[in-house]
């Protein structure tokens, strides 16, 4: 059993998989499956919290502060996305029982990357959830945007894994070991190919967080794939991949520490400064989101970027608020339909305030706080992350990241305004389902209630910071 | 005596012949499923020569799931191309565009 | 007592100003009218008594009532100050004003918000009285912008006019441009002395030129050294200009005969224009170590008397023609000042309130008589209709053109012997320019009264029919006004100017004895000469040969023009600042805030931001061939900095 | 009473309004009558809370009262809130100038007046937090959560071109205040604090400062507004609903004030007298070009906006003079431009809800039929040119008397705004006011209602009162200003000439 | 020695031609045929480096699975041969340089890297004996111990590939009869029915 322990969210998720895929072949009722899969992520994350601190596999898997932090946001990312695909899986057409089992199968993979501490293990873990992640995003089968984001994810996820393999490669053969503590011990500043084998795995990993200039997939993908796989997207692959980055340049380069930081503080100012312009111009608010998810990560990297304790600290809290956020946003965008139909388009939105005041309300607090305006949740992400930068002197960074959520506000706003100041459009039925309710108010409570108490998320990204230091 | 650097060499060629096989391409997307396989192949030339040079077995490990996974991403890519080409009727890249801006 | 004379008008002013938001109903209208005037009037009886005090004993009084402003050092009190200058200020203003509040009442019978009018003429005596009894600068300027206020109020009394409306702007602004200057010294009284009470300010001023103090005895302001004296006293005195219309600020003297009569009477003869005047004698113990402004107060108001006088030459507005002659008995009393005889100018204040309000009034009367007419072209041969106001204006033109033994008389001779004596710069010019003055002056009133009321009427029958002496309650004010013309003069010549001087003023002006058994005798008798001569001018070229204007006006068109159009002043200021500032405003509104800022600024940074936006979405071109190339730049760059960075 | 966390009640007593508020259902018949009674019983309790704190208030003592300090996020950064002579009153401005609003909101808001009277109320919890917090953090989250319900209401209860207002208004503060944000950390990282109480008292690196201090200042430079970062304003000011002018010119721009003179004088001192005579150039020319640019305006909204930029522009003179006048003059100049400017609006807003224009060509005349309007607006528009007698010269002249002892050049430029303002002010009511009644529309119009006067007349009183007897304001103001001078000259050479005052003082 | 090199030379130089004409070529099926013909080169050069048994593995899971799949595919798509124009030089000449780029800076960076890997210290090795064992057995040894989490996880990998391809492409029709061999068996001679039927007329069901 001892051997087990370690992974056995991993394990427990993985054998309910198995038993689900049996289930639905034989029971044609979807809901059960749902059920049981949430079931199994809340095991999963009581598993997660309950694990001992402690490594398995001849240390190639890490149970730290750090990973038990990230899986618990993972499970909850693919606990929420279920939870939205239930909600629309009936009108969306992609009404398959094994949505969710692909999910889990994913799962399984980001929390192998959140522990990951070897190369090999990084590598098959990010396998595991891409390979997943291709098929969820062109899930809906009938649906030529779903199968052209599919395509293009896939080829391009390929792309970036060959990347990353080739970096992994080189790593591998300048330090002569797999492991991310032995080759911290090995790594020699001054070896060039290590540099580039580390720029090749980072350009590989920027892909998976779509950082500039490797993002060009994340607008396109978010539109074509069905609204609860993109809420997927924007929720547990990104932490997972930023969690593989944090532990993969802290633990095994802090010696070329700042060679790497130069790679992370241009793909941070490249997508805070790029996604905040390309966004305004989106008239998809699934478009739209990609953007904004592209500039989030560029304010997460900022705190990668520090390589410091409070560095990883502000990247915990911002990751934890940004996944509250994108749960909110994207249970609206699913609940953005009339007489059973989804619309997507910001414009669609119009007037909405006149028929759903509540619901606009809650709209525009997520709104507000993916602007980054206090008193909002949004607005202590990034406190954070600028604390961080500026305590490492990254003061340009933190000017530029400041610079470009100003102009990011705008389009923030540009939805506030088309819901409130615009001539009515659709009546949308509103939230009408009520797993989304599970979701939305929550969600919107936590953002707004933040400020009030923010010391045990803090205390939480402190303990997870804790891992590396 | 063979050099590291050969291998390397000839797996960096590889790799950048797979790289410029996926964005100089414009016919049609099978072409660029292969060049991601010629991509994995330098790296399993990375990993092998490494471990032969290093005279460590992991390498060889490594590239063993390299395999795997790579027939694994086959399969999903073909299938994924498949769906696509029922839905659009055709695999041409220059068409694939529907989704962008 | 001195409670009462300040504050008695401002309870006056509450009352009528509550009793105008009472519409159409006569009977608070009357109560509002009897009441401002008696309470008005019972305060004239207390200044008249003060002032009958002052003549046995100059005592001052000083009343502090609350502190107004205590801000660090500065401390500034509301307080009543009463001494010799400010008695002989108080029984000139209430008593002119209880006057006008009575005489008002027969004015504007017509006129349907008169709780409005008389609560207006309250604030004004209430905020001239603040003027007057400040201790310290604030409260005097508190007055200042009072009365301003209260004569904007007035001259736009008549707010359907649209003439009232812009002469009672152009009063307050013109004012303001003075204030502009009286603040400024205010603020280098503080910067030099630490204090605004005048005791204070005047003893630090004598120990500064004394050279007992510490004090620095220049001041740097606006990147030139001044004396730190000279300074205050200019800046004090561009108040003064503007307030008593000086030539350069005087432009809204004329215009604001746009308000009713008695207002003209009341503000813009007897009390209000003369502040300046008060401000200048008041500060006689700090202008008296200022002799370079002394020179400079003597050149501008000689300069006003000679301008003033020949713009009225030519003016066919009644009430203008007397409006241009109050300018031009200011600009006397100014170089009075300048030549240091502050009593003389304080006396010829003290006179010229009574015959000018007794003129204004009478112009009133006359107005009232020929239905709002004021053109005195359009009248003639009047004195048949209306005897009693004949006499009544005569008699304030003869005081005004200084006949013989009536009130102006002695005070305005008393300002050219000044002149004549002094010998501060300037003081010949004024002296000059102060003979000249009494030629035109006597010339201009008396061509004023010969049309008016001699020769053939150029009235039309109908209105003609109608004229029609003015009611008793009219004609009481005007004999009272018309007795102080007429012995004002004689009677106080001695506390003034004469052997009791001394006793009367206190110390409360800077008292300078000039010997006057020195003026030879063609000077002394000179502007009494003057005067006639100018009375047979007028008679000449307007009962005599009346053609004789019309040849002359033609004959020197172009001076003729430059006098009708006040030499320009209006079409000048109208061309360097009205349309000037309103040209920049609107550039900088429509260019600098529109284009530049905005265009620069937010406007243009969104729209940059758009265009890159726009960009950056053609960036995304959906191809994936674009896409992977995009992945490999990224790489490429990577590496390539490394390899610059690494070799 | 002094157990109560009386502060605490101030701020978030609006919050339970806003909560009562949705709990209310305004479909309901009489609803929207118990949404606004409910409103303006909320405000109006929290304006007698805040008198009776006034009452409470011990104007001897200089340091900060009413404390209370709670942890919030660690040990650097906590709740703390407390109050002194400077930031008191502009609370009492905030609380006394709802109510007006929420009473002046009773016939123009038309529509969703529940959201709009939430927005309201979570906007003075904001407001009022400004004024209180003693943590940097803290105010940055009040100062910067205020653009939320002002973009709202603005927004949503606008004019015609209330999108591009409000994005200007939005963006351009935000915009400012990021790079005090980034000063805030950047202090926090210096001092491990952001305790304004401790940061008063702590000499930070005078290089530092300057950096600091422009972080600061473009913040704050925005909001009060100073030119050249001043054309929101004016846009904003005239899509607003009336009350939303109100506040923004009442109480928003105060906050920038306030923010200069609590911080960039209090904790950069040496930064503050270094640039001080860019705020004044800035100032100078914000005052005169504000000021001629309002002569020439058609909106009657405009010219008050343009107006308001000029008397900030006093406010700011004032502040960097670094002398007890300059200072407290600026504090009551912008107590007085909260009290006038916010009574000029609602002025406009009258006659707004009779013919809705607010162009001044299409009024004139207005006496004839509305005596008193006339009567309490010429008021306001005396205190808006700063006659003697009104607030408004109070502040104008103390400013003025300070910034002639610090520069004459100044002074001159300064003091010729005085003139201008007399001119735009009373062409503006010589337009609207006076003349004839000949427009069609105009026929018919009332004279200020129950309410209105109501609204008006506290606020025409207060013009006069503090006029003729500013000395209350001066007796709570003064010792926190002394106490900020004294702390100040510890860390500069403040001029010959102020010393020189200070001394005989 | 020469030998080897010469074998490294010929096995390299057909891969970097046959590679460059995968991604050149006209007809796809050509270009799976070089892929093919790529891999057995590779496989070529594993050997060279004593890794039997990837080279092995090579051949039998590439070509034999992934070629062969590649094959099927580009035999069930049908693809539009007929354009003349399809010039790999003619698109992107901006493309190609900066290829050309991307490959020299890779060889830049190794030559200017310290390829002696002989100080390099392996510090977990598990295959302390595997030179007395052969590739084979060596790689056998530790698939099962040390990397069975791996060996399990690649598992996974495959069977997502199963469930994707599966759900991604498996259809099911509606309004085809399908047999159902369970009912079929388990019908008995109480549940059939015989009817008489007139010719000519027909009957209902």
């Amino acid at each position: 059993m001892n051997i087990f322990l370690p992974i056995l969210p991993e394990i427990s998720i993985f054998i309910s998989a198995i038993f689900l895929l049996l289930l639905g072949l034989f029971i044609k009722n979807i809901k059960l499956i749902i059920n049981l899969a949430v079931v199994t992520l809340i095991l999963a994350i009581v598993f997660v919290i309950y694990q001992p601190i402690g490594t398995a596999f001849n240390n190639s898997l890490v149970n730290d502060e750090f990973s038990k932090v990230i899986k618990i946001l993972i499970l909850l990312g693919s606990l929420a996305s279920i939870i939205m695909y239930h909600s629309s899986r009936k009108d969306l057409n992609i009404d398959l029982y094994e949505f969710p089992i692909l999910i889990l199968l994913a799962t399984i993979g980001m929390l192998v990357m959140a522990s990951a501490n070897d190369l090999i293990a990084i590598f098959i873990g990010l396998e595991l959830q891409s390979l997943t992640l291709y098929v969820l995003a062109s899930l809906n089968r009938n649906h030529l945007a779903s199968s052209e984001a599919g395509l293009k994810y896939f080829l391009l996820g390929a792309l970036s894994s060959g990347l990353l393999l080739f970096g992994l490669s080189y790593i591998y053969g300048f330090t002569g070991n797999t492991n991310l503590n032995l080759i911290s011990t090995t790594v020699a500043p001054g070896n060039i190919g290590l540099i580039i084998g580390i720029v090749f795995v980072t350009s590989g990993l920027a892909f998976k967080v779509s950082a500039v200039p490797f993002h060009m997939w994340t607008p396109d993908v978010y539109e074509g794939a069905p609204t609860p796989v993109t809420a997927f997207f924007a929720m547990a692959p990104k932490v997972a991949a930023i969690a593989v980055a944090v532990r993969f340049l802290i633990v095994g380069f802090s010696d070329v520490a700042f060679e790497w930081q130069q790679i992370i503080i241009f793909l941070s100012i490249a997508s805070m400064v790029f996604a905040a312009f390309a966004a305004i111009a989106q008239t998809n608010i699934k478009r739209l989101m990609a953007y904004s998810s592209i500039g989030h990560v560029g304010y997460a990297l900022i705190g990668l970027a520090c390589g410091t304790e409070q560095g990883i600290s502000s990247i915990v809290i911002y990751l934890s608020i940004y996944l509250v956020m994108n749960i909110g946003v994207f249970s609206f965008i699913l609940s953005m339909k009339y007489k059973g139909e989804h619309y997507e388009n910001i414009s669609d939105l119009s007037g909405l305030y006149k028929n759903h005041p509540y619901y606009s309300v809650i709209i525009t607090v997520f709104m507000f706080s993916l602007a980054g305006i206090p008193p909002l949740a949004g607005f202590f992400g990034k406190f954070y992350i600028f604390i961080a930068a500026i305590e490492s002197n990254l003061m340009l960074l933190a000017i530029i990241g400041i610079l470009a959520s100003v102009v990011g506000a705008f389009y923030y706003l540009r939805i506030i305004k088309v819901i409130y100041f615009d001539e009515e459009k659709h009546s949308f039925d509103g939230f009408n389902h009520k797993s989304l309710h599970l979701l939305i108010h929550p969600s919107a409570f936590l953002i707004i209630l933040f400020c009030l108490y923010p010391l045990p998320l803090i205390n939480i990204a402190n303990y997870a910071a804790n891992a590396f230091y | 005596m063979i050099q590291l650097e050969q291998f390397l060499i000839l797996s960096s060629l590889i790799f950048s012949i797979g790289v410029i096989g996926i964005f100089l391409n414009r016919k049609n997307v099978i072409v660029i499923l292969m060049s991601i396989e010629l991509i994995l192949l330098a790296v399993n030339i990375n990993l092998v020569s490494f471990s032969y040079f290093l005279g460590d077995l992991t390498g060889q490990i490594f590239a063993l799931f390299v395999l795997t996974v790579a027939a694994a991403e086959a399969a999903i890519g073909l299938a994924i191309l498949v769906v696509y080409n029922r839905n659009a009727g055709n695999v041409e890249i220059e068409n694939i565009n529907s989704l962008k801006g | 007592m001195y409670h009462a004379i300040v504050f008695l008008p401002l309870l006056g002013f509450f009352i009528a100003g509550l009793l105008s938001f009472v519409k159409n109903n006569p009977a608070s209208d009357k109560v509002a009218q009897i009441l401002t005037a008696t309470l008005v009037s019972v305060a004239a009886l207390y200044s008249i008594y003060a002032f009958t005090i002052n003549i046995v004993d100059a005592k001052v009084v000083h009343i502090k009532l609350f502190d107004w402003i205590a801000v660090g050092s500065l401390v500034v009190s509301w307080a009543i100050y009463v001494d010799p200058v400010t008695r002989i200020m108080l029984v000139v203003i209430t008593s002119v004003s209880a006057l006008v509040h009575i005489y008002s009442i027969g004015y504007m019978s017509h006129d349907s918000s008169k709780p409005r009018f008389m609560a207006y003429l309250s604030l004004f005596t209430f905020t001239m009285l603040a003027l007057v009894t400040a201790d310290n600068f604030l409260q005097l300027f508190f007055g200042w912008e009072g009365v301003g206020l209260a004569s904007y109020l007035l001259i736009g009394f008549w707010y359907k006019k649209p003439t009232a409306n812009a002469a009672s702007i152009k009063a307050f602004v013109v004012n303001r441009i003075g204030d502009f200057g009286l603040a400024l010294g205010i603020f280098a009284i503080f910067y030099l002395f630490g204090s605004l009470d005048y005791q204070v300010v005047f003893s630090k001023a004598e120990a500064l030129a004394a050279g007992t103090s510490n004090i620095s005895d220049t001041i740097n302001f606006f990147g030139y050294q001044f004396g730190s004296i000279n300074l205050i006293c200019f800046l004090l005195f561009i108040g003064a200009m503007g307030k008593s219309a000086q030539i350069f600020l005087h432009t809204w003297l004329p215009d604001a005969m746009e308000g009713p009569t008695p207002v003209s009477a009341l503000i813009h003869a007897a009390t209000m224009v003369t502040a300046g005047v008060f401000l200048v004698v008041r500060c006689s113990p700090m202008y008296d170590l200022a002799p370079d402004v002394l020179s400079f107060i003597t050149l501008i108001g000689a300069s006003t008397a000679i301008f003033a006088a020949s713009v009225g030459l030519v003016q066919n507005d009644i009430k203008r023609v007397i409006a241009y002659s109050t300018c031009s008995q200011l600009g006397y009393m100014f170089f009075a000042v300048g030549v240091g005889a502050y009593g003389a100018a304080m006396f010829h204040l003290f006179t010229h309130a009574f015959f000018k309000a007794l003129l204004f009034l009478g112009a009133g009367s006359v107005i009232h008589a020929v239905n709002d007419e004021q053109d005195i072209r359009k009248m003639g041969g009047l004195s048949t209709y209306i005897p009693l106001t004949h006499i009544l204006m005569i008699i304030g033109t003869i005081s005004l053109m200084g006949f013989p033994f009536t009130a102006g008389y002695y005070s305005k001779d008393a300002i050219i012997e000044s002149a004549y004596l002094a010998s501060s710069g300037f003081s010949s010019y004024a002296f000059i320019v102060g003979l000249l003055g009494v030629v035109m002056t006597s010339f201009y009133s008396w061509r004023l009264m010969f049309l008016t009321f001699n020769g053939k009427s150029r009235i039309d029958e109908d209105n003609l029919s109608k004229v029609h002496e003015s009611p008793a309650i009219m004609l009481v004010p005007l004999i009272v006004l018309a007795i102080g013309a007429l012995f004002s003069g004689y009677l106080f010549k001695n506390y003034f100017i004469g052997s009791s001087s001394e006793l009367f003023w206190g110390h409360s002006i800077a008292l300078h004895h000039a010997d006057h058994h020195d003026i030879p005798f063609l000077i002394y008798y000179a502007p009494m000469l003057l005067g006639f001569i100018g009375f047979f001018l007028a008679w000449y070229m307007y009962l005599k040969n009346k053609q004789l204007p019309h040849d002359l006006a033609k004959l020197n068109g172009p001076l003729y023009n430059f006098l009708l159009n006040k030499w320009y002043f209006d079409e000048i200021y109208n061309f360097i600042f009205v349309k000037p500032a309103r040209a920049t405003g609107l550039f900088l509104w429509k260019q600098i805030d529109g284009y530049i800022i905005d265009g620069f600024g937010p406007d243009g940074i969104s729209k940059l931001v758009l265009n890159l936006s726009l960009r950056a979405k053609k960036i995304q071109s959906g191809y994936i061939y674009h896409y992977a190339f995009a992945i490999l730049i990224g790489v490429s760059i990577f590496i390539t900095y490394f390899i610059y960075k690494g070799i | 009473m002094s157990d109560l966390p009386i502060l605490s009640i101030i701020i978030f007593l609006p919050l339970l309004g806003v909560l009562l508020l949705s709990i209310i259902n305004s479909k309901s018949s009489g609803g929207e009558r118990n949404l606004k009674q409910t409103a303006l019983w909320v405000s109006t309790l929290n304006f007698v809370i805040s008198i009776v704190m006034l009452i409470n208030f011990d104007q001897s003592n200089v340091d900060f009262q009413f404390v209370e300090n709670y942890f919030w996020i660690n040990s650097g950064i906590s709740y703390h809130i407390g109050i002194d002579g400077i930031s008191i009153l502009l609370i009492i401005l905030t609380t006394f100038l709802m109510p007006i609003c929420i009473l002046a909101s009773y016939e123009s808001i038309k529509h969703s007046i529940k959201e709009y009277l939430i927005a309201f109320l979570i906007l003075e919890t904001l407001m009022i937090g400004v004024f209180c917090s003693l943590d940097l953090v803290l105010f940055y989250l009040f100062f910067e959560g205020g653009l939320i319900p002002m973009f709202l209401i603005i927004g949503i209860w606008g004019g015609d071109r209330r999108v591009y207002s409000t994005f200007k208004f939005f963006l351009f503060t935000l915009a400012g205040s990021v790079f005090m944000l980034l000063a805030i950390i950047a202090i926090y990282m210096d001092t491990g604090t952001t305790d304004i109480v401790y940061l008063l008292d702590y000499d930070l690196d005078h290089s530092l400062q300057y950096i600091f201090w422009l972080a600061f200042f473009a913040s704050f430079a925005v909001k009060i507004p100073m030119w050249p970062v001043h054309t929101w304003l004016p846009d904003a000011h005239v899509e607003a609903p009336t009350a939303g002018s109100v506040i923004l010119a009442g109480v928003l721009l105060k906050m920038a004030g306030y923010g200069f003179i609590r911080f960039s004088l209090g904790l950069f001192p040496v930064a503050s007298s270094y640039f001080a005579p860019l705020i004044f150039t800035l100032s100078i020319i914000a005052i005169i070009y504000a000021s001629l640019i309002a002569l020439v305006q058609k909106d009657m909204k405009k010219l008050i906006a343009y107006s308001s930029v000029a008397h900030m522009g006093f406010v700011t003179l004032g502040i960097f003079t670094f002398t007890i006048q300059g200072i407290e003059g600026a504090m009551i100049q912008m107590i007085s431009h909260g009290i006038v400017s916010a009574a000029l609006f609602l002025c406009v807003g009258i006659v707004y809800d009779r013919i809705h224009t607010r162009e001044i060509d299409r009024y004139g005349g207005l006496v004839n039929r509305m005596p008193v309007y006339a009567f309490v607006f010429m008021i306001f528009i005396m205190g808006s040119i700063g006659l003697p007698g009104t607030s408004g010269f109070i502040g104008e002249f103390l400013v003025l008397l300070a910034v002639f002892s610090v520069n004459t050049y100044f002074a001159v430029f300064a003091t010729t705004g005085v003139v201008l303002a007399a001119t735009y002010s009373l062409w503006l009511y010589r337009k609207v006011v006076f003349g004839s009644l000949v427009k069609e529309d105009l026929q018919d119009i009332l004279d200020l209602s129950k309410r209105e006067i109501i609204i008006l007349f506290p606020l025409a009183f207060l013009t006069i009162f503090f006029g003729f007897y500013p000395q209350p304001l001066i007796d709570i103001i003064e010792p926190a200003t002394i106490n900020l001078i004294s702390n100040i000259s510890n860390d500069i050479n403040l001029t010959e000439s102020i010393t020189q005052i200070e001394s005989e003082h | 020695m020469t030998a080897t090199l010469l074998t490294f030379y010929l096995f390299s130089s057909v891969i970097l031609i046959s590679s460059l004409m995968v991604i050149s070529s006209k007809n796809p099926v050509h270009s799976v045929l070089y892929l093919i013909l790529t891999f057995f080169n590779a496989a070529g050069l594993f050997v060279i480096l004593h890794a039997e048994f990837l080279a092995m593995i090579l051949i039998i899971v590439y070509v034999g699975a992934v070629a062969v799949l590649f094959l099927f595919v580009v035999m069930m798509l049908d693809f539009n041969l007929s354009r003349e124009k399809d010039n790999l030089l003619q698109y992107m000449p901006f493309g190609l340089f900066i290829g050309i780029v991307f490959i020299c800076e890779l060889i830049i960076v190794l030559i200017n890297t310290n390829l002696d890997l002989a100080n390099i210290q392996i510090l977990a090795n598990p295959f302390s004996n595997f030179s007395e064992m052969t590739n084979t057995q060596a790689l056998g040894s530790v698939l099962y111990t040390d990397y069975i989490l791996y060996f399990q996880l690649s598992g996974i990998i495959l069977l997502v590939a199963m469930i994707g391809s599966i759900v991604l492409t498996l259809r099911e029709r509606t309004g085809v009869r399908r047999q159902i061999i369970v009912n079929q068996l388990d019908r008995d001679a109480s549940s059939t029915e015989l009817k008489e039927v007139a010719s000519g007329e027909g009957i209902d069901i």
